[in-house]
């Protein structure tokens, strides 16, 4: 699905990545991780266009997207959340939700101005599956109220179910658990693995909370130094002597 | 119409306590502030003399804000809901153009005090202006050029209606050669680079037509840059600011001044000026003075309505003379004008004395 | 109860508070002791950063009182607060990003004597040792973790009586996580009162001497750490049922 | 060549009235992140106090009246803050952008009813200026050179060394953080305020010594010293005073070659392309170019 | 009272320009500070194509559109980029240069000498030479403005403008071009200025560059910002209410010695008043309910 190619990418004289390689299999749930600035926000940054890798290739389902403008890559079927929440403070929750999906007829400005049919039958089923999301977030009261109104963790919360609005084939999560609710962590992680199961989906996570990530995890690259140091199930990642050093402590 | 002599308003007696309504517009707020502010003191002081024996005119002033638009609400306002029969027009001769189809419309006299646009001719009946038009002043410049025998010429002009007028109508008339024409703009504090401009080209004698905000800082500015030339200015800037700003630089410019500055009319309306507002009469101040004069005379003639102010004006107009000058309407309802030639002296404007 | 049966450092009296017209909190009560760590916890929205953003005077505080070393801070504004030794660590928008990684910390040491600056940098880039490397640094461009450290350090520099900190192991690696925890307690038995906000529940309750759980603008239980730890219908809405 | 060194310094004379002016603006925008369209017209009351204070009736020594009138143009400004933008704090940054521009309406109109609209001038003595090599300067104009440059190094000094200076970068950073540290954010931002319409009062008593006073010529100041924060890049002042140098002096080169009425045209062309090189202006940042779009 | 209906002709012109002008920096969040130009634009494509060539005035009036949107469009293509106030710096210098052209391209607008002469607006050979017939006609295309723009707002399109707004950056992770969606809100936005610039000549008949001047797109700013950014009606409204509020001031009988500065004081008091009693405007953005 997704083919990293020994990238790099440096912030002045820092190299925040380094010559990275890995390759996320379809179907799979695929974690990312290391310690606090090993890389890999910026690796989704660079994954989804937001920023420009020094050196290196990307590809996304067999095609070369490296330099690609965000809402092309995305528009090829990816959704991501982002670690420092990013919701549109002054529209509301459902307009949050609503703005996911991808191809809606309505953006065309011909046919949202003269509201076809089709625009309306979409919105309504937009409407549906932006409420059932809601709901499994347990967020239905918020629906009318501004998302900038709501505290950090629900409006992380909004993010993620904005992502899952989208429908896509590549799901990309920066930290979906931190600051959630550990009740409701177990809600958001059955439903990644049900999209996994029941819809073949692929998921790249990036998570510091262990019990997640050994739960949900196929397959674990740890980074360092913005430098891959291992990779593997996450029963022999959590046994790798260089990874308890440098990520997991005792 | 046959030139009747009209006696001098004051003598008339107030029709039986009739006060009339009479309108106003100019810019009173805005980048030309200076100038409507100024002509809004000219018609104040008529109106003193006017009234002296109770009330006979009142006038409503109202801001055109220097846009043809809101020129239009005011001019309304005052017909519609004031229902002056005159109004004393704008200062800007764009404003007043594009007020004059609805004046003509609604048979209103709009009289302005210094619009200058040749274009107000094709105006109509109902329109009138107390100065001659642009293509007037440029002829009397050449006349000053042949005097001082100045064979080769700059002219600096500002770039509005006003500043093209005059000098178009001065190349139109001017024999000899003219080293360079520099436009600058309305609103602008440094002109440093024109002024350079055209000292490169060593001219002895320029020719500046501007108004005072702008050509006082020019003057100022040129003198810095050690620019020694004749200036000869146009008739805005016969005026004190020029002369407060540029100091010392300011001895020895030449410059118009339209009416004349030696009359006995003159000099009783500079010390009524003077004792009203406590400073030398301000700039166009005589002129707007000169309109709501010749309006009080036409409506004691004729009475407060427009047709009478109309046929009054054109009547009483051939033999008034007041400070700015005679004010005899021609057939286009304009006023014929008749330059001063004047030069700034120890630090005033006086009258030049041609050798 | 605790240990620390001392004096009480802050207390909370029928706070209602929220923003606007919105109103978030509907009357809660609290006491924090000198010397404690007190952690608070909840749902989400369930009020927490609100309720320490109240104690700093950020919140628009409609009735109750906040009293503070017998001082009534009700109603004052926030530097104010701060100056008479309460730091806050906010949980978003908790570091100066257009400021470097150092010039952050002078700002957290604003209310600090010049001289005592550079002694407790030394202590603070002891404990964080990678704000040390990256101290000239935008602190826009840290990563998540990176900002979440720079944000108790700015807290911490000022040496204040009170610590409010807003979910301090929140984007931490594991490492880090333990080292903050670590610090915390170190931080307490050097003399500093902490009230804790904490989503990583099980870790929090266990190094806090007393807790409160909130729910909905309400503080439904108290107790000590452990008792609430324990409790079964705390353990299955807060804590995440049976996971580890 | 000698006329390009005049025009070199013509150009400085111009940029040092404009950058002066920018500077307050940009410390304006970089604490509170809005256009403060008032700015100018503060200028102008500061040219209008010092003429009062000079010429029309105290007739203080020029300095004095100078230096008097920042001081109660600090004081103005301070006062516009508290009346006019602090209720607005937390509200939509452009309802402050509608209440700057109120309030320049306000103070134009006051200045009018006030001391009238017609031009004032200070009437200093004119003099062709001092040969310095092949060109020509009066003394005012290298007064308000060197003002120019005196002001911002001191500027510079208290926003490095003072602990204000810090203060000020943290409020404008965020402001309730800063609170939260124990900043007065509201003395600071009247802080700002204060020194930003000192510079104003500054800026705009030199143009009128230079020319000459009128109580619309706020908006020419607002405008120019707008376009110096953007080119240099909005929230850095440094950025703002080079952007008010690069304006003057690109301006009065233009014009040598173009015909002046196209003289804002070329200040905007020059703007316009810088622009599309750097989206942020010289000094600016793009990810704090955003902050406006509420 | 011909000026009542004078009001009201300017206000349903002035009321497209800030419908315009609201679709652009209400909903689409490009701060755009040349808002007069394309209002410019129009009026002298139609008062030029009509006056000086026969255009019929309507078949003009449309020219003037498509012109301003064209404009929009070249203009549009490398300063959409741009983001906040440097687009508006960018905008507003645009405003500038284009006034500069209208004041010395004399040949052609008669430069500061303006335009007279300008023919009526007729409909289908119809007239519409008196103030009230005109006013029915701007009122009708006002109508059809809002209602436009109103569509735009409603629709997933003027959605996404909104999201644009918010964050530009976040609605490209959700797959939005938003370089064309900024462009089409700015388009649609000139040609609706230019709607109203070419209203405003057929109906004065007259223009010259002094109409087009900086201060009305702050006026339009203003209206839109009081009231209310995003909500079209309350830009109509607050247009209403400061026309009466700055021309109703004429009628307050304020003593003439000072009255016209006097009348802009007490307005620029005024609009501070009401700006901090209703920051978010008369009539707030309305949040769109889906049922
Ligand atoms: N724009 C930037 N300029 C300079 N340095 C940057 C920039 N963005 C990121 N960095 C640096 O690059 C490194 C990697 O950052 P990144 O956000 O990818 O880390 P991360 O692995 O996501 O960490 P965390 O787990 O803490 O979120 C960090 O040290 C960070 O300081
Ligand atoms: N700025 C605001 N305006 C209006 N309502 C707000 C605002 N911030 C928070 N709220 C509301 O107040 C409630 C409590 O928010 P608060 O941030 O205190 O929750 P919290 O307990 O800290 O949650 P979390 O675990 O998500 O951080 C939330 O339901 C939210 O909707
Ligand atoms: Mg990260
Ligand atoms: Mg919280």
């Amino acid at each position: 699905m997704l083919r990293i190619e020994n990238l790099s990418k440096d912030f002045g004289g820092l190299r925040a990545v380094d010559h990275c390689s890995f390759e996320v299999p379809a179907g799979t749930i695929f974690g990312l991780i290391g310690p606090n600035g090993s890389g890999k926000s910026t690796i989704f940054n660079l994954v989804t266009g937001f920023l420009l890798p020094t050196e290196g290739e990307i590809y996304f389902k067999g095609e070369r997207i490296t330099g690609w403008p965000p809402y092309a890559v995305v528009r090829k079927g990816i959704a991501r959340t982002f670690q420092l929440v990013r919701v549109f403070r002054n529209m509301t929750v459902m307009e949050n939700m609503l703005l996911g999906p991808k191809h809606q007829v309505g953006e065309n400005f011909i046919a949202g101005v003269l509201n076809l049919p089709a625009v309306r039958r979409q919105e309504r089923e937009n409407v549906k599956k932006a409420r059932e999301l809601l709901a499994m977030m347990g967020l239905e009261r918020f629906e009318n109220e501004y998302a900038g109104n709501l505290s950090y963790a629900e409006q992380k919360l909004v993010e993620i179910a904005r992502a899952l609005m989208t429908d896509p084939d590549f799901l990309m999560l920066d930290e979906p658990a931190s600051g959630i609710n550990p009740t409701l962590v177990d809600n958001i992680l059955q439903h990644i693995r049900r999209l996994r199961d029941e819809q073949g989906k692929t998921i790249l996570l990036v998570e510091h909370d262990m019990n997640v990530v050994m739960n949900l995890c196929d397959w674990i690259v740890v980074l360092n130094y913005g430098q891959k140091i291992c990779e593997g199930t996450p029963e022999t990642v959590s046994c790798d002597p260089r990874v308890i050093d440098a990520y997991l402590g005792v | 119409a046959p030139a009747t002599p009209t006696p001098a308003p004051q003598a008339t007696q107030p029709a039986a306590g009739q006060v009339c309504t009479v309108g106003f517009i100019n810019h009173l707020t805005g980048d030309a502030a200076a100038y409507g502010q100024s002509m809004k003191k000219g018609v104040e002081l008529a109106l003193d003399k006017i009234n002296a024996n109770g009330e006979k005119i009142r006038v409503i002033f109202e801001d055109d804000r220097l846009s043809a638009a809101d020129a239009q609400t005011a001019f309304l306002k005052l017909v519609d809901s004031d229902k002056v029969p005159v109004i004393l027009g704008s200062g800007s001769s764009t404003v007043t153009l594009s007020l004059c189809p609805k004046a003509e419309e609604r048979k209103v006299v709009l009289i302005s005090s210094i619009s200058t646009a040749p274009a107000l001719k094709q105006c109509g009946d109902y329109v009138f202006s107390a100065m001659a038009s642009d293509d007037a002043q440029g002829p009397e410049w050449a006349k000053v050029a042949e005097y001082l025998k100045a064979d080769e010429v700059a002219v600096m002009y500002l770039n509005n209606d006003y500043g093209i007028g005059v000098k178009d109508a001065f190349l139109a008339s001017y024999k000899g050669k003219v080293l360079i024409a520099q436009p600058f703009e309305l609103g602008a504090k440094d002109f440093r680079t024109e002024i350079l401009k055209v000292k490169a080209t060593n001219p002895k004698v320029v020719f500046i037509v501007d108004h005072v905000a702008e050509g006082s800082i020019v003057i100022k500015q040129a003198a810095e840059l050690g620019m020694n030339v004749q200036w000869v200015t146009d008739v805005s800037m016969v005026a004190k600011e020029v002369i407060d700003l540029a100091g010392a630089a300011a001895e020895g410019i030449m410059g118009l001044r339209a009416g004349s500055t030696q009359t006995p009319e003159y000099k009783e309306f500079e010390a009524a000026f003077q004792k009203k507002f406590n400073e030398p009469p301000t700039i166009w101040a005589d002129f707007s003075y000169d309109t709501m004069m010749l309006v009080a005379m036409a409506i004691d003639k004729y009475g407060c309505n427009s047709e009478g102010i109309q046929k009054g004006l054109m009547e009483v107009s051939q033999s008034y003379v007041g400070p700015s000058g005679p004010k005899a309407f021609n057939e286009y309802g304009i006023s014929q004008g008749v330059y001063e030639w004047m030069v700034v002296k120890d630090g005033k404007w006086v009258l030049y004395e041609k050798k | 109860m605790s240990e620390h049966t001392g004096e009480t450092l802050l207390e909370i009296r029928d706070l209602v508070a929220g923003y606007g017209k919105i109103e978030v909190l509907h009357g809660i009560s609290l006491k924090v002791q000198r010397g404690e760590i007190v952690t608070l916890v909840g749902a989400n929205g369930a009020g927490k950063t609100t309720t320490l953003r109240s104690i700093m005077g950020l919140t628009d505080i409609r009735a109750g009182r906040i009293i503070f070393d017998g001082t009534d801070i009700t109603g004052w504004s926030p530097h104010r607060v701060a100056a008479r030794g309460i730091a806050f660590v906010p949980q978003e928008r908790s570091i100066f990003p257009s400021l470097t990684v150092y010039e952050n910390l002078e700002m957290g040491a604003y209310q600090l004597p010049p001289g005592e600056f550079a002694a407790r940098l030394e202590a603070i880039y002891a404990r964080f040792p990678r704000l040390k490397e990256r101290y000239r640094q935008r602190a826009g461009t840290l990563s998540g973790g990176e900002r979440r450290m720079l944000a108790i350090a700015r807290g911490l520099i000022a040496n204040p009586a009170l610590m409010l900190v807003d979910e301090p192991s929140l984007g931490l690696a594991p490492k880090v996580v333990e080292a903050v925890f670590e610090n915390v307690q170190g931080i307490n038995r050097e003399g500093t009162t902490i009230l804790l906000v904490e989503q990583n529940a099980r870790r929090a309750l266990a190094i806090a001497h007393r807790a409160y759980v909130m729910e909905l603008g309400h503080i439904r239980y108290e107790g000590t750490g452990r008792q609430l730890l324990e409790d079964e219908q705390v353990q299955r809405l807060y804590l995440g049922g049976a996971r580890t | 060549m000698d006329i390009f060194a005049q025009l070199l310094v013509n150009g400085l004379i111009a940029g040092g009235t404009y950058a002066l002016a920018a500077i307050g603006y940009s410390m304006v925008y970089s604490i509170l992140k809005f256009i403060n369209f008032a700015h100018g017209s503060i200028a102008m009351v500061g040219a209008y106090i010092t003429f009062f204070l000079a010429i029309q009736s105290l007739h203080l020594p020029l300095p004095a009246a100078f230096f008097l009138s920042m001081l109660l143009t600090a004081l103005l400004g301070i006062s516009v803050e508290r009346i006019a933008y602090r209720p607005l704090r937390r509200a939509p940054k452009l309802a402050t952008l509608t209440t700057a521009i109120a309030v320049s309406f306000v103070l134009d109109a006051a200045v009018m009813i006030l001391m009238g609209a017609d031009i004032k001038t200070f009437s200093l003595p004119v003099m062709q200026g001092y040969s310095i090599g092949p060109v020509l300067i009066t003394p005012v104009q290298i007064i308000i050179i060197g003002a120019s440059l005196l002001f911002m190094l001191l500027l510079y000094i208290l926003l490095t060394r003072t602990k204000l200076g810090k203060a000020i970068r943290a409020v404008a950073d965020d402001p309730s953080l800063a609170e939260a540290s124990g900043i007065n954010a509201n003395v600071v931002i009247a802080a700002v305020f204060g020194i930003g319409s000192a510079l104003a009062a500054a800026a705009g008593s030199l143009i009128g010594l230079d020319t000459n006073l009128q109580p619309t010529m706020g908006f020419l100041i607002t405008i120019k010293a707008f376009a110096a924060v953007v080119l240099g890049g909005l929230g850095s002042v440094y950025g703002a005073i080079v952007g008010g140098f690069i304006i003057g002096i690109v301006e009065n080169l233009g014009v040598w070659v173009i015909p002046p009425v196209w003289k804002d045209t070329i200040a905007y062309g020059i703007l316009i392309l810088v622009l599309f090189v750097w989206p942020a202006g010289l000094f600016g940042s793009v990810e704090e170019a955003g902050v406006l779009q509420q | 009272m011909e000026i009542a209906v004078h009001l009201l002709v300017l206000i349903t012109i002035y009321g497209i320009l800030a419908i315009s002008l609201n679709l652009m920096v209400g909903m689409a969040g490009l701060f755009n500070l040349g808002l007069a130009a394309f209002y410019g634009i129009g009026a002298y494509t139609s008062a030029i194509l009509s006056r000086n060539f026969g255009v019929p005035v309507g078949l003009s009036l449309l020219a003037g559109v498509a012109l301003a949107a064209l404009i929009g469009f070249i203009i549009g293509l490398p300063t959409v980029k741009l983001v906040g106030d440097y687009l508006a710096v960018v905008t507003m210098g645009l405003g500038e240069i284009t006034r500069a052209v209208f004041k010395n391209w004399v040949p052609v607008t008669r430069g500061p000498m303006g335009l007279p002469g300008i023919p009526h607006m007729s409909l289908f050979g119809f007239k519409l030479d008196t103030a009230p017939f005109f006013l029915a006609f701007s009122f009708l295309m006002i109508a059809v403005s809002f209602i436009l723009v109103e569509r735009i707002r409603l629709s997933p399109f003027g959605r996404v403008l909104r999201g644009v707004r918010e964050d530009e950056m976040g609605a490209q992770a959700l797959g939005k071009n938003t370089y064309w969606y900024k462009m089409t809100a700015l388009v649609v936005g000139s040609g609706l200025a230019g709607l109203a610039g070419g209203l405003f000549a057929h109906y004065m008949n007259f223009i010259d560059p002094s109409s087009f001047v900086m201060w009305l797109t702050f006026f339009i700013f203003l209206a839109i910002m009081m009231g209310g950014l995003g909500n079209n009606l309350g830009a109509v409204v607050a247009t209403g209410v400061l026309m009466v509020l700055r021309e109703g001031l004429r009628f307050a009988g304020l003593p003439p010695a000072v009255a016209a500065p006097l009348q802009q004081l007490i307005f620029g008091i005024l609009l501070i008043i009401m700006t901090i009693f209703a920051p978010r405007g008369l009539i707030p953005e309305q949040k769109p309910r889906y049922d």
